[in-house]
């Protein structure tokens, strides 16, 4: 294999990494836009309704044809916002949430998967990135909506982040590694199965963090609707909105990829290819996120950030005191 | 925190267009942090000058004037004035259109809160009840289709009766229609009223006390779920409602939780006064013998009716024209609105919604 | 029919004789010119009812507070000298005998030559309502606010300045509630006419 | 064969983030924006970020970016949002030419003295291999915090929590 950092970088090279990274890139674009497809068809079921099923056979189009609209849309900057920053923030919302997908292991070839030996701490330290996009989104509006619906995912981001990392903390300490591949071929291995099992507090308390770190109902208080309009990204139109909803559901989907990696055993599974496996439980953990948003209302958010520190937090320092003490005695 | 750190007052306003104001309404909100420290709602958007217009209008013109206050409960808004005109003129009324009346009117109560349920909770946060409930509404929407060919704007009371009779086999329909929404009901109560997180965004916030709901003139549902039990249907009766046998429901606390289950526990005592009438409904006459122009002794008179949102009067000046010479509205929303900015004061931003979406307003009916 | 016909005599001949008295003639209908009805028990029952109620007030604020007291079918309408509304009113709410502490309705109605301003008030604990009005002169349509002692009426105040124009002195916050500030005149009152006083777009009144 | 060294891809790669970090730190000194200054911090950090994941400290690389790109920022963000200046503030103040040609002279004294000393160090050999995501980092640092510095360790997180403690309490100010 190609070692960029020592061998002398050719075009052939730099070309191949370039092609590899756009099909990446595509394919993850197909990826989330039938996520969104996905998150119609269930909710519309839940809701007694059909969902969309005009563009293409069974809607399957809609999701382009949301993104093509979108794209051709008039690139709208309000005339007393930031403008610099108005235009920068959407794309430092986006890029990060491309970028963990990187060390995300989907098959057992790893073909496209960074073997970073510090993968977790990738994963968290890139998606608090795309914080200060939003952040700043909302702050560069210049409207009083968008500034307190940055504020409130600011707030709402930082408080989660923290129990989402110590819940993974018991994992890592089973594994005894921060890297995913090994995690996967660990649980393959481990006597009690996937970690969902042992580490079952563990993966409650990250489910909980990582449907508030997506800022999806029942925390979707950064663009709760019916108090802040569209909270952080009301004054954006066409594609700068679109690479704000785009980010949004490119996390969904790797959350979603993070937790089957780290809970559910990732690619490994009996009989059927490692990439389908893959896809089954990643999906399963998508539906659930969907399943979550159709039925709860909305909390409030000095219920949400009481609930972070009084709640999630100290039970997953528990947990992590559990794993500690079990490991050693058994 | 102490007070001794400085921080600035930020005013939001918001609305007239918000997705949370149920029509052109504006809130001014001063805050510090996320704390109110005051609410200035404004009216007045949406105001047609219905009073004014409608004493240029013969009383049967006023009719389809009333369906666009309170568009969510129009045959009460119907029944409110020709309720009054009947008074004034102390009309018989065929039995048949009062029982078609009765029927029609709690039939669009139990729409007009079960739209309440479903927008409450979407201001809430939580979308699914919103379109579960525009399945029930539907049904009672698709029977005033059948009966008077509208699904908003009735325009179906007259002075004297009803303007069309029942189409054969409107009457079972409704009866068929009561226990499928009694289930319904349930359904909502199991999926509501238990959830975690709707409680603790309802319970405790937003609290009346009977005191203030007296001084405030709150009606409806505002005043009873303060445990007050001023229900104009049983405390003045009008029509035939002291013929039928349902509850006056209150509240214990007066918080948002009590205005929510109060509607629920309405559509329930909504849907025995309606299964009572459909079992009692006579044949017959469907108008009684009215003037052909309707002319309104002189004098003055108030009569109120018990609608969607509290009480609902109509008060007539009269000097013995075809005109009245004033017609003024009593509109519920517009008299329980006013407690708003007692009750956000001190609240924190995040529960305006909760306090905002609970008084139950229509701004059709706020700005008249 | 015949009874009520005699009632809306009594009503009409003292509330709305002044306000058009051309049409009073009108009003009566052949049929009940024909019979001479009986009086109406209800209303006799209501001004009863009003009588005594008249003489609670004047007991207590002296007398020719209550001016005049008449009835609409079962109701007794006592009318009040416009200097005591507020303590008549107070007095209405606060007293043991009387507890009417819970205000239905709050309309203003122009009569050309005065403006009066009608209460509809429940007493809660009894279930008994009676109206209360009084009256104010056109041109200085003054009132003493009922805001302060009931806060329920601040809207309904701030409608009658509105669109009536009277003024409610002490009320906590009297601005225009359904037009907006640059609005010119009182559309509800009888005089108004919507092309002399249409304002110019943007809300500024005109000349 | 770049300035001595062979074009590889980590050759190019320490350009590109060297680039990053002087445009960046140029931007966050010239800009007179606190929060555009703020967002140009964020490109420093990023790079020197990637400097740390380039010389094969990855994990300390990641904290980089996780402590000081996201959860520093942020905080300076979110204290300039819900201040007066953060909303529509600019740094104001005129330099004058002494000032100017002070700050000047010392800058240039101390590039002068850090070149002086890089250029005649003599370093270990620059181009041995490195093999750096073939070593566990994480291994080795925690080994060194907690078997080797394990009291010095402990000192910093309780100067730490004293640390905050105190700011807590300079905050509340008197009751």
């Amino acid at each position: 294999m190609f070692s960029w950092q020592t061998q002398p970088l050719t075009w052939m090279h730099f070309l191949g990494m370039l092609i590899g990274a756009v099909i990446v890139l595509f394919l993850v674009l197909f990826i989330v836009m039938y996520t969104i497809y996905f998150e119609r068809k269930v909710i519309g079921w839940m809701q007694n309704r059909i969902g969309p099923n005009r563009v293409g056979p069974f809607g399957l189009l809609q999701s382009a044809a949301d993104v093509f609209k979108l794209l051709l849309k008039e690139d709208i900057i309000p005339a007393n916002a930031d403008r610099p920053m108005f235009l920068i923030a959407p794309i430092i919302a986006f890029v990060p949430s491309f970028m963990v997908l990187a060390v995300i292991p989907y098959t057992a070839t790893h073909i496209f998967t960074a073997g970073l030996n510090v993968g977790v701490l990738y994963y968290i330290a890139l998606s608090s990135i795309s914080i200060v996009g939003i952040v700043l989104g909302g702050w560069a509006s210049n409207n009083k909506y968008s500034l307190v619906g940055g504020l409130r995912s600011a707030a709402q981001m930082i408080s989660y982040e923290i129990p989402l990392g110590l819940s993974i903390l018991g994992v890592i300490m089973l594994a005894g590694s921060l890297n995913l591949n090994t995690i996967v071929t660990h649980q393959a291995t481990d006597r009690f199965g996937w970690y969902i099992i042992p580490q079952i507090i563990g993966f409650v308390v990250f489910v909980i963090a990582a449907i508030a770190e997506l800022n999806r109902t029942p925390f979707d208080l950064p663009e709760a609707e019916s108090e802040l309009v569209a909270g952080y990204f009301t004054e954006y139109t066409g594609f700068r909105f679109a690479f704000y909803m785009l980010a949004e559901y490119v996390y969904v989907f790797a959350i979603s990829a993070l937790g089957t990696t780290l809970f559910l055993g990732g690619w490994e599974g009996p009989f059927l290819p490692s990439w389908l496996w893959f896809a089954i439980k990643t999906s399963a953990f998508i539906f659930f996120l969907f399943w979550v948003r159709a039925t709860m209302p909305r909390i409030r958010i000095d219920q949400l950030m009481g609930f972070a520190w009084k709640v999630l937090i100290p039970v997953a320092l528990f947990n992590i005191l559990l794993t500690g003490a079990l490991s050693l005695i058994l | 925190m102490s007070t001794s750190l400085r921080t600035e007052e930020m005013i939001l306003n918001v609305g007239p267009q918000h997705p949370s104001t149920h029509g052109v309404f504006r809130l001014v909100v001063t805050l510090d942090g996320e704390q109110i420290i005051d609410a200035d709602p404004v009216v007045g958007y949406l105001h047609r000058g219905t009073e004014k217009l409608a004493e240029g209008l013969q009383y049967t013109q006023i009719i389809p004037y009333t369906d666009r206050l309170d568009y969510l409960a129009a045959m009460l808004n119907n029944y409110a004035l020709v309720h009054t005109v009947e008074y004034a003129l102390d009309l018989e009324i065929p039995a048949r259109a009062e029982y078609l009346r009765v029927i029609v009117m709690e039939l669009n109560r139990i729409a007009s809160h079960l739209l309440f349920l479903g927008t409450y909770l979407l201001d809430l946060g939580a979308m699914s009840p919103f379109l579960y409930v525009f399945q029930e509404r539907e049904r009672i929407v698709q029977l005033f289709n059948e009966i008077c060919g509208a699904r908003l704007t009735y325009n179906y009371m007259r002075v004297g009766g009803v303007k069309w009779d029942a189409p054969p086999g409107w009457i079972e329909k409704v009866r068929d229609f009561i226990p499928f929404m009694r289930e319904k009901v349930k359904m909502y109560d199991k999926l509501i009223s238990g959830n975690e997180i709707f409680l603790h965004r309802v319970r405790g916030i937003g609290v009346i006390t009977k005191e203030d709901a007296l001084q405030y003139s709150l009606s409806g549902i505002n005043l009873r779920s303060t445990g007050i039990a001023f229900d104009l249907r049983k405390n003045r009766p009008y029509s035939l409602y002291n013929q039928f046998e349902f509850d006056v429901v209150t509240g214990k606390n007066g918080d948002c939780f009590d205005r929510y289950y109060l509607h629920l526990e309405e559509i329930r005592q909504s849907l025995r006064i309606v299964e009572q009438a459909v079992a009692q409904i006579p044949e017959g006459p469907v108008l009684g013998k009215v003037p052909k122009l309707i002319r309104v002794p002189a004098g003055e008179y108030y009569r109120s009716i018990e609608g969607a949102r509290g009480e609902l009067g109509v008060y007539i000046v009269s000097d013995g024209k075809d005109k009245p010479y004033r017609l003024k509205l009593r509109r519920p929303s517009f008299v329980n609105l006013q407690i708003l900015r007692k009750l956000l004061i001190g609240q924190s931003m995040a529960n305006l919604i909760a306090i905002l979406g609970a008084v139950d307003i229509v701004l059709g009916e706020v700005d008249a | 029919m015949a009874e009520d016909k005699q009632a809306d005599k009594v009503a009409s001949s003292e509330t709305v004789e002044k306000a058009a008295p051309e049409k009073t003639a009108k009003a009566a209908p052949a049929k009940a010119a024909k019979a001479p009805a009986p009086p109406d028990p209800r209303v006799e029952q209501a001004k009863q009812q009003g009588e005594a109620i008249k003489v609670a007030i004047e007991q207590k604020l002296g007398a020719g507070t209550v001016e005049e007291v008449i009835a609409s079918k079962e109701v007794p309408i006592l009318r009040i000298a416009s200097a005591k509304w507020r303590e008549a009113i107070t007095f209405l709410r606060d007293d043991p005998e009387q507890r009417f502490d819970y205000i239905e309705l709050f309309a203003g109605t122009d009569y050309k030559d005065y403006i009066e301003v009608v209460l509809y008030l429940h007493a809660m604990s009894r279930g008994t309502y009676i109206s209360v009005k009084t009256r104010t002169p056109r041109e200085q349509a003054v009132l003493p606010s009922l805001a302060p002692v009931f806060p329920g009426v601040n809207w309904e105040e701030r409608e009658v300045f509105d669109l009536l124009g009277v003024t409610f002195e002490g009320h906590p916050d009297l601005r225009r509630i359904m037009m907006w500030d640059g609005w010119n005149g009182h559309p509800l009152r009888k005089d108004y006419s919507e092309f002399e006083n249409m304002p110019q777009r943007g809300g500024e009144p005109r000349g | 064969m770049l300035f001595g060294l062979p074009i590889t891809g980590a050759t190019i790669t320490y350009f590109v983030l060297a680039l990053i970090i002087i445009v960046s730190g140029v931007f966050m000194l010239t800009l007179t924006n606190v929060m555009h200054m703020a967002v140009s911090l964020v490109g420093v950090f990023l790079g020197v970020a990637g400097i740390f994941i380039l010389l094969g400290a990855d994990f300390v690389g990641l904290v980089q970016v996780m402590v000081y790109a996201g959860a520093i920022t942020i905080l300076m963000v979110f204290a300039l949002m819900l201040t007066h200046r953060g909303l529509n503030g600019h740094l104001q103040g005129e330099v004058g030419p002494f000032r100017g040609t002070l700050t000047f002279l010392s800058v240039a004294i101390i590039v002068g003295t850090l070149l002086y000393a890089i250029r005649s160090t003599p370093w270990p050999g620059s181009t041995t291999a490195l093999q750096p995501f073939h070593q566990s980092t994480v291994n080795l640092i925690a080994n060194a915090i907690f078997h080797q510095y394990t009291v010095a360790f402990e000192l910093v997180s309780a100067v730490l929590t004293v640390a905050l403690v105190g700011a807590a309490v300079i905050a509340r100010k008197e009751e």
